[in-house]
Order: structure tokens, then sequence, then C-alpha cells
């Protein structure tokens, strides 16, 4: 095969989120080189597109972007963004091989200094992503403002080949002769940071999301809220209307049989709340209903904070819904189950929002061999010895950071990444062979 | 310096989809019509959806897409404090 | 005097810009003395902002930064940092704090808000005009963590550090190790029992050289700090020999005891002596005499060489670069009558319930009395509505599902009766909250102000509920056990705390920096906290926070020097009259008499001063002066700050 | 309302303790008036009478030592020690004829954040009916 470059680390780690930056800060610090794989243009993660976090209400991108920094200028992390994972091999007792794709940005990433004259040049328009489609973006572009790298990238697959870009260029970074890359890596350890998905809402067919254009997801939401968010207010996609009467679906994709998900999320109750407070700062006449089957605020300060959104005025509604239904104005008809009162009940909303759980990803299933990588019934990494080392995979010298072993909130992954990191750097320590 | 035209070079091995190309024309056509009917006005989402006869929510995609790329500006709120007014940024 | 000063104004995504005219803040200070440039940016501490920060300071060839935005305690060395990339001292930066002290406590008042933010940096300007170039203070690092706590988190800990080639002192105030662990039967989740697990640590424990386990061990002071530690242990006596295998001879000692007291083990529902073994796999396996309950009649002593009771209490000192508390927590003791403690004598907390389990075999019974309904009462002393714990104790749900699982597989025929406040069996533990709805337990609940009510009615235990899952109808349970799910509470008796100055939260558990940044490091440089010290939290969640602690605590130890703040005071040997006034105001004996030329005056010990500057106003020549908070600084700060613009 | 009303604050906060609790009430949204200026100091019994008096001459009208109380991480005698200092420092404002209600102290815990806005609230009203006394 051309194009591939052999190297080498102490540890490898997959994933460039909050977990995967926090496990390779941890590791670096101890003097172990580590290499970061990002599959996106930009690490962060999920929580570099939060609006603010539960329950202090801090500013995410302001928590996140110190250890992004961090991580990025750390001699002994090296990072790759628009990078794949496409297989980690076991060689023996103490280390692995692994195959990656950098993919082509069709940018000098060393010369781009984010100046986003190519994103001005571009003609073609396209939904953004990292606005979940509600506005569009161009075909060469910067994921977002506080991305890291802060550089442009072309996406191929929806460019025209028009060459404004390359001529707006200043710097002339735009390459269009860029070919993907492969590379052979060869590591002690793997910390595995996948993260996890969000639920598809469109298995619910009686929420009506994307039939009705005022049902949204609550990332959706966040990104509404967020500082980088894509209307600079909150209104509704279906018409530009500022919404006075939203309502939250808890539950909806956790705690239900009836899409094969019979566990918790464990963070939608939280951040459905912190939402829900941030709405009625930034629309203070707006009314917010919460349907809930239970509030689980279980963490340090969550039931304070749930009693504080209750003396807000947020409206907690016990109950199951049945059914969502567009009205011709755009407003919702919800049908639900009053667990107070004890019959079906309906309301009206201008906006709902989905409070979509936390899936599994299943990602690094594809990256091992087969039957190494072991699961649990949901999907989610196999703890092997679930108290002794929690941070274990089915993989000896494979660690788990975040919510790749299960759903948990940004605390429980900064410590969990803590101990996935304690115990690569364990296992890299113990490794007598020199690679 | 020269500029180099990398671009030209990709058109040998890469040919840019179908899709691609009637996406920017319609992205094109849709602009004109939204700057069109704003105009010297001052419009909200449903009045520019009625006017190039478009749903409201394709509408709010691509004002707001306007939004973004400095071409339209959000400017006061209705009397109701229900939809934003939008008109052409200088 | 710095006279080419940089001044940031950062708008933190709105978070400041929404209130204060940050505009506004940086016109007003491009006109300040000494500023040559000030900027507005949107994220002051993302990376791309951070590059252009160092580019700029290096291109206008500053000689001082302030950066306006959050609170020092987020971002002053993120700040610092960028200043020493630039090429500066970390010194010649000032953090201006326009958040958490103008923008949000002034939200109400824009005008009022941005009026202040110009004075904070007018004044944070002022101050970085008179800074210097300090350089870092270097001091040797004791390699050595002493851990607080043998539970499951402290041995983990213990046990990772020890891995890493640390020195690990291992102190446990009971006789036994494993805390709350060692008394459960199969944990949730796995076929593993409490027991097991505590066996599998205790033993790397004992086989790794590089730690020292003391038990029956009280911190009683420490002095020093962050890579410094000096702490003294008292050890208390087992008053049984270290090496005892005269196993027949100590269970004589044990008949011929003649007190009785409730055993802790079993949370007082059996008996044991005043000598007395914990539990048939318990570590060490020694027996111990708890002098509290002894009255030093001698019986045992005539039946067993072994036992000596003339060992006195020990103090041992030990040097360490770090300190980890893993202190654990109590389980919360309900009030009298409180959902009929000790009213009715059928109604006992989830740890008495889980040690009958335990310790039953056959039929389960209760003051010889069969058992079929056992009702569950949850949030007892968690989620109050009128008590101080607001907090819910977050695994009480899930242990409760768990034990009222795993009891059917040794007893048939019990009925489980669960009065919630709404379970929050969160995550994969849902599963267990599942099985148990499809066995047949019977799930009600109540809110908070109307709350479950238990009462004796003719000798008979009655748990009554106006359950909202059916309308709020008022619904009646006969109970033969009323189970009350207690919560955690912080450690009652913790002198650690105090000693190590550790501050608390809202909730009285110790308390983090930062619950994302930093959730294991306490402002307490060196001591980290792990586990339910700080918080509620499962056997997992304790793991992982062991390790994370203790990956914090080997960074404070792992390398031979440390280096330290520079702040400290400096003595003016000419105003200095030597009157011990501030060798007696020091709290760290860093002040000590000299001869200089012909007269004495104060020396201060630089790597023992902590800068506290405790010693500054009690000097009556005004001869002593902190650096970084010198006379200057300190008045030209005042005069910016005193004066309308 | 008319910032103008506020009195001037001057408040000496310790970076550990008293400073942290002041940041939290701007975390929780508690209000309190602008004019409330803080200098952080590593602790509360660090303060000079000298700059306190400074503060008087240079146009504050009162000033307020956010103590550590028994939570210093320097040590139990801090509150004693800043119990002192403002005892001293009375004594001087006495003899100037400077008005001692215009320095004042309390414990702040690190969490003490309504505490904190209650007393700066109080010590604002003080000083303005104060001045408008004289």
């Amino acid at each position: 095969m051309p194009n591939i470059e052999k190297k080498s680390f102490d540890a490898l780690v997959v994933g460039g989120g909050i977990a995967g930056v926090e496990s390779a800060i941890n590791i670096a610090n101890n003097g172990l080189k580590v290499l970061l794989v990002e599959k996106d243009l930009t690490i962060g993660g999920k929580m570099i597109m939060l609006s603010k976090v539960f329950p202090t209400l801090d500013c995410s991108a302001c928590i996140t972007t110190p250890k992004i920094s961090e991580v990025d200028r750390h001699p002994n992390v090296t990072i790759m963004t628009n990078t794949e994972v496409l297989h980690i091999d076991k060689q023996d007792k103490h280390y692995f091989k692994a195959q990656i794709k950098e993919k082509a940005r069709y940018v000098d990433v060393s010369n781009c200094t984010g100046c986003q004259l190519c994103e001005d040049a571009c003609p073609v328009v396209v939904p953004d992503q990292y606005q979940y489609g509600m506005v569009g973006r161009k075909a060469a572009y910067i994921p977002f403002n506080i991305a890291s790298p802060r550089v442009a990238s072309i996406d191929i697959e929806n460019c025209s080949l028009c060459g404004a870009c390359e001529k707006a260029c200043p710097t002339q970074c735009i390459d269009f002769t860029q070919e993907d890359k492969e590379y052979e890596i060869v590591v002690k350890s793997v910390v595995i940071a996948t993260g996890f998905n969000l639920f598809d809402p469109l298995k619910i067919p009686r929420y009506s999301y994307g039939s009705a254009k005022n049902v949204i997801t609550s990332m959706e939401m966040e990104r509404h809220l967020a500082p980088t968010r894509p209307y600079n207010h909150v209104l509704r996609p279906g018409d530009g209307k500022m919404p006075d009467n939203i309502a939250y679906v808890l539950c909806t994709g956790s705690r239900d049989m009836t899409v094969g998900n019979p566990i918790c999320s464990q963070i939608c109750c939280m951040y459905s709340i912190k939402q829900a407070q941030l709405l009625m700062g930034a629309l203070p006449m707006a009314d917010v209903t919460i349907y809930y089957i239970n509030i689980r605020s279980f963490g340090k300060g969550f039931e304070e904070f749930y009693e504080q959104a209750k003396g807000m005025g947020i409206n907690f509604v016990k109950g199951k819904i049945g059914q969502i239904d567009e009205l011709e104005n755009g407003d919702l008809k919800v049908r639900y189950e009053d667990i107070n009162q004890g019959k079906l009940v309906e309301s009206k909303h201008d906006l709902v929002v989905l409070s979509v759980g936390a899936m599994a990803n299943e990602d690094p299933k594809t990256m091992f061999k087969a039957d190494t990588w072991k699961q649990d019934e949901f999907a989610f990494a196999q703890q092997k010895d679930l108290f002794y080392t929690p941070s274990l995979s089915s993989i000896d010298g494979v660690f788990l950071a975040g919510t790749t072993s299960g759903p948990m909130d940004i605390p429980d992954t900064i410590l969990s990444s803590g101990a996935a990191s304690m115990e690569a750097i364990r296992y890299i320590k113990q490794a007598k062979v020199e690679i | 310096m020269e500029k180099k035209e990398t671009f030209k070079i990709k058109r040998e091995t890469h040919t840019v989809s179908q899709r691609v190309k009637d996406e920017l024309k319609a992205f094109n056509q849709i602009r004109r019509k939204i700057l069109e009917a704003i105009g010297e006005e001052e419009l909200n989402i449903p009045d520019i959806a009625d006017k190039i006869d478009m749903s409201k929510e394709e509408t709010m995609y691509y004002v707001m897409s306007l939004v973004k790329f400095n071409k339209l500006q959000a400017t006061a709120m209705d009397d109701m404090d229900e939809y934003y007014f939008y008109k052409i940024k200088e | 005097m710095k006279q080419k000063i940089g001044v940031y104004i950062c708008h933190c995504g709105g978070n400041i810009s929404d209130y204060v005219d940050v505009d506004k803040v940086k016109d007003v200070l491009a006109k300040e003395d000494g500023v040559y440039v000030s900027k507005t940016t949107i994220f002051a501490c993302a990376d791309s902002n951070q590059k252009e920060m160092v580019a700029d300071i290096k291109a206008n060839e500053l000689d001082a930064v302030v950066v306006a935005s959050c609170s020092p305690k987020l971002h002053q060395i993120t700040f610092q940092a960028v200043t020493e990339r630039a090429g500066l001292n970390k010194y010649n930066y000032v953090h201006a704090n326009i958040r958490e002290q103008v923008s949000w406590p002034h939200s109400d008042n824009k005008i009022g808000a941005t009026e202040k933010a110009i004075q904070i940096v007018r004044s944070s300007v002022a101050k970085v005009r008179l800074s210097q170039a300090i350089e870092p203070i270097e001091i040797d690092t004791q390699q050595a963590v002493l851990v607080l706590g043998a539970g499951i988190a402290g041995m983990k800990a213990a046990i990772s550090l020890a891995k890493m080639g640390t020195q690990v002192y291992l102190a446990e105030r009971e006789h036994f190790i494993g805390g709350r662990i060692a008394h459960w039967d199969v944990l949730c989740g796995t076929e593993e029992t409490g027991k097991e697990l505590v066996t599998r640590l205790y033993t790397d424990v004992i086989a790794n050289k590089n730690i020292t386990l003391y038990t029956g061990a009280e911190m009683v002071s420490s002095g020093g700090s962050k890579g410094n530690f000096n702490v003294q242990l008292k050890l208390k006596p087992r008053y049984v020999a270290d090496v005892c295998d005269d196993k027949e001879n100590i269970k004589k000692a044990i008949e011929v005891c003649p007190v009785e007291v409730p055993d802790e083990f079993n949370f007082g529902i059996t008996k044991r002596k005043a000598i007395y073994h914990n539990f048939p796999s318990e570590y060490p396996q020694a027996a111990v005499i708890n002098m509290d309950d002894c009255t030093r009649c001698g019986e045992c002593e005539k039946v067993c060489d072994k036992i000596d009771l003339s060992q006195k209490e020990e103090t041992v000192e030990v040097k360490v670069g770090s300190v980890l508390v893993a202190t654990g927590f109590d389980s919360y003791t309900p009030g009298e009558g409180e959902f009929g403690y000790q009213a009715i004598d059928n109604v006992i907390t989830l740890s008495q319930y889980k040690r009958l389990l335990a310790i039953s075999n056959g039929e389960l019974k209760w003051n010889g009395k069969k058992i079929e309904n056992v009702a569950y009462i949850y949030c007892v002393g968690s989620r109050q509505v009128e008590g101080e714990n607001k907090y819910c104790s977050r695994y009480c749900c899930t242990a409760t599902i768990n034990t009222a699982l795993r009891s059917n597989d040794k007893f048939k025929n019990l009925n489980h009766f669960h009065f919630t406040r709404g379970m929050r069996t969160y995550g994969k533990q849902e599963v267990f909250y599942h099985e148990a709805s499809k066995q047949g337990h019977v799930f009600f609940q109540s809110y908070g102000d109307d709350p479950t009510k238990v009462e004796n009615k003719n000798g008979k235990t009655i748990v009554k509920i106006n359950d909202i899952l059916t309308n709020r109808k008022e619904l009646e349970v006969e109970a033969d056990l009323v189970v009350l799910v207690t919560g955690m509470v912080p450690r009652a008796h913790n002198t650690i705390g105090d000693i190590l100055k550790i501050p608390k939260g809202r909730d009285k558990f110790y308390n983090e920096i930062h619950m994302k940044l930093r959730p294991v490091e306490t402002v307490i440089d060196g001591v980290t906290i792990a586990g339910a010290c700080q918080g509620p939290k499962n056997i997992v969640e304790s793991i992982n926070s062991a390790l994370s602690a203790s990956i914090k605590s080997y960074s404070f130890v792992s390398s031979d020097k440390l280096s330290v703040e520079p702040i400290v005071a400096k003595i003016d040997e000419n105003l200095c009259q030597y009157c011990d006034a501030c060798t007696t105001a020091c709290p760290f004996d860093a002040i000590s008499k000299v001869k200089s030329g012909s007269k004495d005056v104060a020396l201060i010990n630089h790597t023992v001063c902590k800068g506290c500057g405790m010693c500054l106003p009690v000097c009556p020549t005004n001869a002593i002066q902190l650096i970084t908070f010198s006379d200057d600084e300190v008045e030209n700060m005042i005069n910016v700050l005193a004066n309308e613009l | 309302m008319n910032s103008k009303l506020n009195a001037r604050i001057l408040v000496f906060s310790t970076d550990k303790i008293s400073d942290p609790a002041i940041d939290m009430a701007g975390l929780l949204k508690l209000h309190y008036p602008p004019k409330v200026y803080t200098i952080p100091l590593p602790c509360s019994s660090a303060v000079k009478t000298k700059w306190i008096l400074h503060a008087f001459e240079q146009g504050f009208d009162g000033v307020f030592i956010a103590a550590d109380g028994s939570d210093c991480p320097y040590g139990e005698s801090c509150t004693e020690k800043t119990g002192d200092i403002v005892k001293r420092t009375h004594d001087i404002m006495k003899e100037k004829n400077i008005d001692p209600m215009r320095l004042k102290m309390a414990a702040i815990c690190s969490v003490c954040s309504e505490s904190f806005v209650k007393q700066v609230k109080s010590f604002d009203e003080a000083l303005i009916k104060n001045k408008n006394a004289e």
C-alpha cells in the first residue's frame, strides 16, 4: 500500500471528546507519548457543542476549551483529526498495531489562519451538521468558532470544484491534490473514548419528529442556547416564531422496551432541567413544562438544582406521552397520561423538545478482531472486572474512558477518564518490551 | 507568486455530482427570490414564505443561512413579540 | 514600571458581554497610562484566541498583560501560561474577574456593571504596571503518599500508587479494613460479594512492598504543605499480639469475656464481646480488644497468652508529599420515631436488614417472628423537605432493589412493598428496577410534602401512603418488617477534615475545586479526595474517583523536586527593629532572628513561608512586604477603585 | 436604579475562602450593589491598617474584611488576628475622627454567598444612612 507511515506511541487514545482529551492529558503529564485520534474535523466532542452545564451553569465551552488548549499544545500529545481508526490488533502481551486513515482535508492545516475568506467565497450551501441542519454552511468551512484546530476544510462530497476558495485563500493553503493517508501505529496501550450516540427520535413515529417541524431534539435546543448558536435567539425552526409554551418529553428512547432500550440515560433529566432554567432566562414570558416518569437528580448538587427549577416556576408533570400531533399553525397537541390525575389529558405547546437518550456507539467493535471486543447487553463496552478495574475492557491493555461503557454525565466522565488513564499508565509502565 | 490551481487537477479524477450542481442552482434561485421579496421592506418569516411561495420551515432555513452569511439581518420584533423582521444587510 | 501593557477583555460568549459593555471597557482602557493594546475577544480561553494572544504579545513586544474574564480560580493559570509562552514572566500577568464578580451579580444593572468592570480592569492595570518577573522556588519533595481510609477507595488508590513505585502509607481508623463494602453480600451488577472484593483488594495491599498499612490509626495532626506534609498518626493497640496463630486460645478468650455489647459490624442486631473478631474473613485476621468496652477483668489473659493488656498507644510520624483522603461516609441515623424508628420494634435500617439477610438461614425472622411482608421506605435522611439533607444519596434506590431481589434467592415467600419518592435506578441499574417490577414487587410513590407514615395499630405495623401512582389513593400495607432506606451523610466523627482544613460544600461533604475541571483536588494544595467523602457514590464511581485522585496525588510526588509559588514575605532590614511580633504571628515558624551587621533582624525562610501575610500588619515599622501585595501595588489599586471614572 | 445612590465599599477577600464565596454569589445570580470592589489577598489577617486608612483617604465610604474565620487554611489564629487588626484600626479611626462603623469585618466561609450578599447590602444601607446623617 502506498502512503503508509509508521509511528509509535505509548498510548493510542481513540476519540477526542472530553473523555479522550482528559485521558490524553493525564497520560502525557506522566512523560508518556500519546496519539489522540478524532474522526471529526475538530476535537471537543459533544461537550464543546453544549450551552451551559448542570448544576453550576458554567458555560460549557469555557470549561472545555482550557482542556482542549492544554492537550493541543502538550509536547507529549500528537492529535490527528479527521482520522479514522481502521484496525487495532493486539500483537502480544504488551503491544498493539493500529491502522489509521487520515482523510484528506484539502487544506494545508499548518498554513491555514482560519481567516474564513474561503468560506465567504464558496458558493455551495448545505445543511450545517454542527447546527443539526438548522442553518446552512459552505462546502469550504470551519466547523465553528471555537473548533480545534480552527482551520478550514473542504467538504469534497458537496464541492463544485469551482476554485473560488483557492483563489480567495491568502496563504494558498487550499490543496485539492491531497489524498487520504494511511498510517501504521505501534502502541503499548489503548484508551477507547468514542462516546455515545444520541437516540434517533424517528424511531418513535408517534412523536412526529421529522414531520412536525416544531418538534426538536434536546441537542438541537442545546444549540439554540449555546453561544455559537444558529439563530441568535430561541426561535421555532418551523416558522421563526419565538416560542412561549415549551414542552419537554423526558425518556425519549430511554427506559423504553418498545425501542429496545430498557436502560435510563442518566443525563436527560438534568440537561432538560438545565435547558428549562436557561429558557426561563432567555424567554422570561415563556411557560416550560417537563413531562417525566421519574426525575433522576442524583448527583452532587442535582437535587438542589431540581428544587431550584421548581422554585423558578418550571412546570413538572408526571406523565407518559402518548402522541404528539402538529396543528395547522405549527403548534403541537400533546396527549399524555397524567399520573397525578390518573387520566388522559391533552395539552398544547408551540415547541416540543424530545429529551433523547444516550445510546451505545458501536464503532470500537469494527476496530478489533472479531470476538475480542465484547459488549454488554446494551451494546456498550463490556467492563471485564466491574468493581476492581472498571475501566478495563474485554481486551487486556485496552481501557475505557467515559460513555464508552455506559451513559454518564460530565463529572463522572472526567472521573472515569482519570481511572482509565491511571490504569493505562500503570499498564505501560509495566510493559517491559521496547517498541 | 503564481497561484496553483489544484481544483483543476482534482477535476480530472473527481466528477462533481449532478445533485451538487442542482442544489447549487436551486440555492442561488432561492437566495435571489428571498432578496427580491424583501427588497426595501422588513419582513418576517411567514411574510417571506408567502411572497416566494415556499414552506415556512424552508424559508426559515434559507433566511437564517443568509443571516449567517451576512446577507440579511434581523431587526426588531413585531408587536405581539412573536416574529423578528429581517432586512437586507448593507 | 511596565509601559507596554496588553489588555484583553473576554465576552465569555455572552456571559460577560450580555451585561457589560465590553467595547466601552476596551475603549476606556486603551487610554489608560501604560496600556499599549486593548482588545475584546469572544472566548479568551479558546485555543485559537490563546494563540492569537501569544502572537499579539510578541508582535507588540508587550511587557505585561491583563485578561479580564471569569474568576481567576478558573483561568488565571491558563493566561499565566499564555504570558509565559509569549516570553514573559507569569508574574507580569494580572487577572481581572469581571464575570463572577461583575456581569453575573450585577446582571440587573448594566450601567453599574460596565462601570465596575472598567474600574476593576483599571485597577488590575495599576497592579500589573508595578509587576516584576519572579522565579519559582524549588522544594524537595517527599516521594510518598498518605492514604486516609482503607475502604475500597483508599485501598484501590493505595494499590495503584504503589504500582507506580510510590511509597504509600495506608491508614485506617478502625482495626479492620474494608470500610462499608466488607459488610455486604452479592454486589449489584455482578456475582461478586463485598467480602470477595475486599479480599482481592486486601491481598494486593499486603503483597505490595510499597504499602505500609496502619490499622487503628487516627490522624492527630498535620504540618507542612504540598510536597512536605508531616503527619502524626496515633495507633491504638489491639491488645493482642500482632502475630497470633493461637486461634484456639483466642476463641477461648472470646468465650470467657463477660462483656457483651452491640456488634457494629451487624449494625447492632447481634452482640459481640469486648474482645472480638469482625467476621470470618476479616482483615487483618487478628482479634482486637476494644478498651472502651473492656472491664479489665483479666479473664481473657488467663486463657490466652497472646493477649497483652499492657500494650500502649503509639504515635508515628509519616512524611509525605501528598495526602489522599478516602474517609467515606456515615449512614444516616433516623431520629427517634422517624418512620417508627426505635419506637416500633420491627422498623430497622437497610444496613441492618442486609446483615440480617446475611446471617439468617432457613427462615427469615425478626424478633422470633417469621417475615413475609417487607416494606421499604425510601429517601430516609435524603431529599429532606424539612431537614438539612437536601441532596439525593444516589446509591440507595439501586442498593434496595438489589437487596430485595437477592433476598428472594435465599428466602422464599417474601413480599416486597417499595414506598418510594420516585425510583432513581439511573443508567443500566434500571434493569434491576424492571426485574423487580416483573417479579411482582409493589411500588408506591409519594411526594416529599406528603410522606409515607408508619404506625403501630393494635400491635400491627402499618405503612400508609397517599399513592400518586393510583391517583393519591390512601393505601395501607401491614408489614412484618419495615426497612428504612437511609442515605449517606458526611462522617460525624472526622477530625481529618478539620486538621487538613478541607472545605465543605453546601451538603457538608468535602468540596472539590471544580466538579468538572478539578474534581478530586481540594483548595488545599497536595490534598486530594476520593470516594464518598466527597458526596454519595456507588462502588464503581468510588473506584473511578479513587484512581483519579491517585493520579493527581502522584503528580505531587512523582519527582523529588516541586516548584512552589514564590509569593513570600520579605523583610526590609533597614526598617526592621527586631521585636519578635512577626515571629510570633507566623503560623509556620518561618521567621527567625539573625544578626545583620550590628543589629538583630528578622529573616524569613522562603521555602517555609506560605505567603499568608499574617506577619504584615503586626510589624510596628512596616518593614514587611508580601510579594505581589506590596503597599505600592495594593494602594495603587485602591487609588483607582476609590474614585469615580 | 441609580447606582450613584450606593456607597463605595472596598472588600478585602481571601483567595481560598471568601473570594470563592463572592464568586459563587455571582454564579447564583445573587445581586448586590455594584460599587462593591474586591481585592483578594491570601489571608484576611494580612490586611494592613495602612491600607484601610488609605482607602478612606482616597474616598471609600466603607471597608469590609471578608475574613477567613475558622476555615483559614493558614491556621486557626486567623480570626483572632484579623479581629486584632480591626480593633487596632478602629482605635486609630477614632483618633482621626473617622466613624468606626465604616470598617466592618465578618467571617465569610467558602459557601457563605448568601451571607456575603446580606452583609454587604446592610453595610451599604448603613453607610448611606450614616452619610446622609452627616
